[in-house]
């Protein structure tokens, strides 16, 4: 609705082919150093997202989620593998601004009111104030915090600062969003809610998202594909193409298709779990 | 920071940076003794003055009443006063730095209780939360140099003498900064952890030992390092009214009388190294309590 | 009836206290000053009323503590503490007929600071005004700049580091004769034993400041591929504020006991080390005491006044916020 | 049993002391029946609030400072004067132009503060010169940096101290310029003997304090007449370990020439003129005098001097 | 299976008449003074729990849950109202050592090692070393954390720490055990043991128990009735008797009946919810 008159996001990484790769992960490992014996967080992992995919990682805790989103994001390197985004290097890709990342943690600046928030990466892009300040406008109505602008973070409940998060990832129109748990801390209905307004975000604009999270529901609710993990050392064990229409409501959760790939997950989950349980 | 450090990663910075001095200490020393070298030395060595830069250079490093005497100088002097004398000989340096050292464990004993005391006092009394603690603000910035004498003598006139009267004004810089953090680290406990102690209706002396001072010790040792330095500087102000007695502050007040400047370097870098072997005694000390560490 | 119903309140009950002690503060200074008319005077028939009248004191104080509501109680209460400080630090002179070369009274020293006002001023420029004030600021300054500088040379700082907490333990009385060696009588000499006093506790306060940020926030703005200045300025300064001012804090009284003592040894006939120094030796207690009032309260009240800055500008941090 | 008497100096253990120190080490207290305790004195040590604390019997201060001490309420009372001459000298390098007193007019001179300001003062005023417009003056600490750092064209000095650190400090004895306060007739009495008045009332206390000024005063004669003894047993006593034997001999030498009388009966006695000379040099300073009134007689009393010749 | 050889808890409270309801709530209301408005947290709550009862808590965030277990273990006074506990005031029942209350953190002291940590409320009650070592023992065992006795808390994951500050609530055997989303931190698949582990302990020993949740899934699951309440100011909406068997396994998340239940409770919150959406 927005998107189409809104001019498009500079093109600082060179026009993809459509048919290029949004992420591209090839045999990738990550292993942490470690003072008793190394981590192995990751291991072989092959993952490739298209453009405009909508992408869940879930396993159990400890299984490299978060490092998987950390060194597609450049924030963690790899042990060995090959990672892309948009073709270039996460390095390159980091710097040519092409992602948004939401952390678990809300991470708001507390001497920034709400408002300056959501302007701050605008601000380091170098936009001009007023074009930031109507753009933080904008979202952060999207995210149903229109009122609250001048407020500072801790006025606000933990699920309002993960809105406002999210309304700061969202401004600067990154090609790729990823997320880690972004809704873990916030009590069912308000992250129902939020699952929805991603949905329809998600419909709206078709960007790449790559989701982490902890919730079945959710990852069934939200993705176009579920990448099921396994415990310590991550691999990949199932890629499940969601059976499910792209337009979605919350009452889907009652179909039977719904519970079908919900038991689907869940069972992928068992399958990996049994060994893992209490280890980590 | 990293956990663990390589010998060279710890200790090439610290001698690099040491070297860092030590020059600029011999170039300082050239070009403060210069003045003086040049009015005072030289004529009586060169009396038609034809002396070079490399006279002048040898000079200023050796003067007998340098601006600024060559490390070297201070060197040998400490050197000499160490292996020459007998440890019990007030021309040992050791034996200063023992006196000295002396006092300020003493003050730093008591100063860390009265600071803990304080501490507890007020985290559980409003009345001197609010009537106490700006005072004890206001007792720091009383000059304490200002009021030693006057102190020495009142306490002598009250029959302590000895170490006692050193070991206060040591106490007296020693207590604030423990008192602060300790005020700080018994209000520490988390809101959730002193409801749970409530949940078990436990008392005031049982959430004190439990749970308040576990959760102000990383706070408190801090403030002892800051606390024991403070301490070391107490205990040397102290000893310049005693009169010209024994302690490293009685050293570097004679050696300004006599005209000594090399003495009175010799025993500012004890001093120094006093302090730096007091803070690693506390830092030890520290290790020792904490030892089982805790999550960063 | 009105009263056993009012005194319920506790502003009633402090109201109560504050009267009743003060009253009988004032009656015992009375029977105080009559027991002095008597040739044979003795103080030990005085101590039991001296104790009711402490009991009194402490009630008013607890009293007065313990309301709730309006910022400024817990000011009076602070201040009520004091003024019964001086009231028995008085009433100890009297009594027990103190040396005034010892310990002078309140009076004494209230009566300096009014007769003596000008002298002390004239101190105050030199040593506040000059002295404490550039060495100060500049010891601060310089050790945030170097702080700032270092932040990215862990080499540096970790060869700094060790020298700074070594060089905090050389007392300043050694310092203080040097620097009038080197850079003169005048205040510049003062100035420099501050900001050699300040300097270190300002550059550790920095690292450790610049270090705040969480791994998260850092990452975060990684993710906007926030260069190092964006990243200093919009993170780690804020973040480093509440270290940084309780460093200036710190320093605000260090520079001046610093400025004071270095006046010691040596100095123009005007300053505050000055004239404590050669008043103590003429036997002058009163301008002594009234003199380090000066100095005592300069430093509360700029110890005050950055408290109330870091409010402003730390206003968003825990412990600011709490309050 | 011997009798106690505990005993302050002026300043740190040096030849200055040397009488009391050497009667100490010679035994003549013990034989007097007395234990003496020697405290060291220093910049920070006031020698009348140790008195005033109770701390000593005794102490050995300068008149200046008693009668101002007086004047501030605690009762000095003069009971033995050791040194009859005055050391204290203005000593300045030629170099910075000064030739005679006239000179001084827009130099910088340092002086000791702390009652010892008041004889330059009233010099001062004798010259026509306002402090801090005519001359600058800079409160000196207690050494000669500086002279020897061009600070100041004159600075404070002792004939028996002070200026011969100068000297050693490598400046010649022909490019300084000195100026005695004796000589130029602002001199004010220096170390002497002083207790509390009100112990003079008891005639025991006298008593005890006659045979402490017998046996000091028999101390100085051979202080005076073996300075090399004196140097050698100064610096056993001194605990801070900085005193120096080639030093103390010759302040030794030099403390001697200051009391002239020594070896006769006059030693240690005051002499009511020369009381009465600092008195008025010590009313006239100038616009703040030390002392506002006249002390007479009651700052000085015979009764010590008398029963130690008993 | 443990409990009947173990000494019965000692008599603190007096022994209550079997007809006496564990809490009893009447009329509560909850007021915090603020510096702009007062804010109304519970508003005239009725409430009986009978002993041995497990009481779920359920509503959006901020509608007063953790208020008003807060009140009943006597940590936040009430404005208006009655509460009783096993017949004595909230104050008196907390003195008598009458509950354990298990925190949404796990409140874990950092410098004691994981068998201190339990054996901490034993100290305090003065019971003698060896047996407190041997109860807290006990205690991790049936929590599944026997060999971790010597660790510290830092030293394990979320859920184990959480499972390490039940076994501190359940130590001194307490008559009614109150959490306050106990679970809310752990990944769906650690919370669904726990949920078994819990559901079986209550079966054993038939507790009572206060349990807060904003998980539909797990309030239905482990309660007998389930009180669904409304955002603020707090009060109580409807309260579901479940229909449920008293003994439970997870299958039984999949059955029809389990399905209307927690529909009954979704309906019950969204009615509520409406207004309340993002003003907390
Ligand atoms: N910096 C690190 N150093 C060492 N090990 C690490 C580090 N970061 C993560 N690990 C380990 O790597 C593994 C994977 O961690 P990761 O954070 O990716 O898991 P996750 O799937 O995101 O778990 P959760 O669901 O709990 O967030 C874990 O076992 C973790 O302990
Ligand atoms: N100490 C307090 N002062 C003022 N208001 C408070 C305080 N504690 C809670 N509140 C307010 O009272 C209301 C109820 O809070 P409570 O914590 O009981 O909610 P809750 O149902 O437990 O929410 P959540 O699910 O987020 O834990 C909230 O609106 C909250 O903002
Ligand atoms: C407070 C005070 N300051 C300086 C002197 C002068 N003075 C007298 S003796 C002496 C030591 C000389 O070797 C000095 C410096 C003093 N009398 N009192
Ligand atoms: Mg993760
Ligand atoms: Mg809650």
């Amino acid at each position: 609705m927005h998107a189409p008159d809104r001019p498009a996001a500079p093109p600082a990484t060179p026009a993809p082919a459509a048919t290029q790769a949004a992420v591209d992960v090839r045999r990738a490992s990550v292993v942490y150093p470690s003072a008793d014996a190394p981590v192995h967080a990751l291991s072989d992992i092959d993952l490739t997202i298209a453009q405009g995919e909508f992408v869940s990682l879930i396993g159990p805790s400890g299984c490299g989620k978060t490092t998987l989103l950390r060194v597609i994001a450049d924030l963690e390197p790899i042990t060995s593998g090959t990672v892309l985004v948009n073709g270039l290097t996460p390095h390159d890709a980091r710097l040519a601004r092409a992602y948004g990342y939401v952390f678990q943690a809300p991470a708001l600046f507390p001497w920034r009111t709400v408002l300056a928030n959501v302007m701050l990466p605008l601000q380091i892009q170098g936009r001009d104030k007023a074009a930031a300040e109507a753009i933080a406008r904008e979202q952060l109505g999207r995210v149903g915090l229109t009122g609250f602008e001048k407020k500072y973070p801790w006025q606000l409940s933990g699920g309002m600062q993960q809105r406002v998060s999210i309304a700061r990832a969202l401004g600067f129109e990154p090609k790729i969003l990823m997320m880690d748990e972004p809704f873990g801390a916030l009590d069912e209905i308000t992250r129902d809610g939020l699952n929805d307004q991603l949905q329809q975000l998600w419909q709206r604009e078709r960007r790449t998202v790559v989701f982490v999270t902890h919730s079945i529901a959710e990852a069934v609710y939200l993705s176009t594909r579920i990448v099921v993990m396994s415990p310590r050392p991550g691999r990949i064990l199932k890629i499940i193409d969601s059976t499910l229409p792209d337009a979605r409501t919350l009452d889907l959760r009652d179909t039977p298709e719904f519970m079908a790939l919900a038991h689907e997950v869940r069972e992928g989950l068992a399958d990996g779990h049994g060994a893992g349980h209490g280890g980590h | 920071m990293a956990a663990r450090l390589t010998f060279t990663q710890r200790w090439l910075p610290v001698a690099t940076v040491l070297l860092a001095v030590l020059a600029l200490w011999y170039a300082g020393a050239v070009g403060l003794n210069k003045a003086g070298a040049i009015e005072r030395v030289l004529p009586n060595s060169h009396p038609n003055g034809d002396w070079t830069v490399s006279d002048l250079v040898s000079v200023t490093l050796n003067m007998e009443r340098p601006v600024l005497p060559a490390p070297h100088q201070v060197a040998a002097d400490l050197y000499s006063s160490l292996v020459d004398w007998p440890l019990d000989s007030p021309r040992n340096l050791l034996y200063h730095a023992a006196v000295t050292a002396q006092s300020t464990l003493v003050g730093f004993v008591l100063g860390t209780l009265l600071g803990v005391v304080l501490a507890a006092a007020i985290v559980h009394s409003r009345t001197l939360d609010r009537a106490l603690l700006p005072w004890i603000v206001a007792s720091q910035t009383v000059p304490v140099l200002a009021i030693a004498p006057i102190v020495l003598v009142i306490l002598g006139s009250l029959g302590f003498s000895g170490v006692a009267p050193k070991a206060t004004i040591a106490m007296y810089l020693c207590f604030f900064p423990v008192t602060v953090a300790m005020v700080q680290g018994l209000r520490a406990p988390q809101k959730i952890e002193t409801e749970l102690l409530h949940t078990y209706a436990a008392s005031k002396l049982q959430a004190f030992w439990l749970l308040r001072m576990p959760s102000a010790l990383p706070y408190l040792f801090p403030s002892l390092r800051v606390a024991i330095a403070a301490g070391l500087v107490g205990a040397m102000v102290a000893e310049l009214p005693t009169g010209a007695q024994a302690g490293l502050g009685a050293r570097l007040l004679t050696g300004s009388y006599y005209g000594n400047t090399v003495g009175i370097w010799s025993a500012l870098v004890l001093s120094a190294l006093l302090g730096l072997a007091l803070t690693l005694a506390v830092a030890a000390l520290e290790r020792l309590v904490l030892r089982r560490g805790r999550a960063a | 009836m009105t009263f056993a119903r009012d005194a319920s309140t506790p502003v009633a009950k402090a109201v109560f206290a504050l009267i009743a002690s003060l009253s009988l503060a004032a009656a015992f200074w009375w029977l105080v000053g009559q027991a002095q008319q008597q040739p044979d005077f003795k103080p030990g028939p005085l101590v039991a009323p001296l104790l009711a009248v402490l009991f009194m004191a402490g009630l008013s104080v607890r009293r007065l503590a313990a309301l709730d509501g309006q910022a400024w109680y817990g000011t009076a209460t602070a201040a009520l503490f004091g003024l019964w400080l001086l009231y028995f630090w008085q009433v100890g002179v009297t009594l027990f007929d103190v040396p005034r070369v010892l310990l002078p009274s309140p009076a004494w020293i209230g009566q300096m600071l009014v007769d003596r006002w000008d002298t002390l001023a004239g101190d105050w420029v030199q040593t506040v005004g000059k002295a404490v004030v550039v060495g100060w600021a500049l010891g601060s300054g310089l050790g945030f700049a170097v702080g700032v500088a270092i932040d990215r040379a862990p080499f540096l700082q970790r060869g700094l580091l060790p020298l700074a907490s070594l060089t905090s333990t050389v007392p300043l009385v050694a310092v203080a004769p040097i620097m009038v060696m080197w850079f003169g009588f005048e205040w510049p000499s003062k100035a420099a034993v501050v900001v050699l006093m300040t300097f270190f506790p300002m550059l550790v306060a920095t690292l450790a400041g610049l270090q705040a940020p969480a791994k998260l926030e850092l990452e975060l703005m990684k993710t906007y591929a926030a260069g190092y200045a964006r990243t200093l300025l919009d993170l780690r300064l804020p973040m480093a504020m509440p270290f940084l001012f309780s460093a200036l804090k710190v320093n605000a009284t260090l520079a001046l006991i610093g400025a004071i003592v270095a006046e010691f040894f040596g100095s123009p006939t005007v300053g505050l080390g000055f004239r404590i120094s050669t008043e103590a030796a003429r036997m002058n207690m009163g301008l002594v005491w009234s003199a380090i009032v000066v100095a005592a309260v300069t430093g509360s009240v700029a110890y005050a006044l950055l408290v109330q800055l870091e409010r402003r500008v730390a206003f968003w941090h825990p412990s600011v916020r709490s309050k | 049993q011997a009798e106690k008497v505990v005993v302050q100096m002026k300043w740190v253990p040096q030849a200055q002391f040397a009488g009391y120190y050497v009667a100490a080490a010679k035994g003549y207290y013990k034989a007097a029946g007395l234990d003496v305790t020697i405290k060291p004195g220093g910049p920070d040590v006031s020698p009348v609030q140790v008195l005033a604390g109770n701390q000593a019997d005794a102490i050995v201060n300068w008149m200046p400072d008693a009668l101002a001490a007086r004047e501030a309420g605690v009762p000095l009372v003069n009971i033995a004067q050791i040194f009859d001459k005055s050391g204290l000298m203005l000593t300045c390098k030629k170099a910075s132009g000064v030739a005679t007193p006239k000179d001084f007019k827009g130099k910088t001179l340092g002086v000791w503060f702390g009652g010892n300001e008041y004889p330059f003062l009233n010099w001062m005023a004798k010259l026509g010169y306002k402090p801090d417009t005519d001359v600058k003056v800079l409160k000196q600490g207690f050494n000669v940096d500086p002279l020897l750092q061009n600070q100041a064209a004159c600075i404070s000095t002792m004939i028996y101290n002070e200026y011969w650190q100068v000297v050693d400090a490598g400046v010649k004895e022909s490019d300084l310029v000195t100026f005695f306060y004796e000589k130029e007739g602002v001199a004010s009495l220096e170390d002497g003997l002083y207790v509390l008045e009100g112990k003079l009332k008891d005639p025991a206390f006298v008593a005890r304090m006659g045979k402490f000024v017998k046996a000091t005063l028999q101390g100085w004669n051979d202080a005076v007449k073996n300075p090399a003894e004196a140097a050698k047993i100064v610096v056993a006593a001194d605990p801070s370990g900085s005193a120096t034997l080639k030093v103390q001999e010759r302040q030794m030498k030099n403390v001697a020439t200051l009391i002239s009388n020594a070896g006769t009966a006059k030693m240690g006695y005051l002499e009511p003129a020369a009381y009465e000379r600092t008195v008025k040099v010590l009313l006239a300073g100038g616009s703040s005098p030390v002392i506002k009134k006249d002390p007479g007689k009651a700052a000085y009393s015979h009764a010590v001097f008398e029963a130690s010749k008993k």
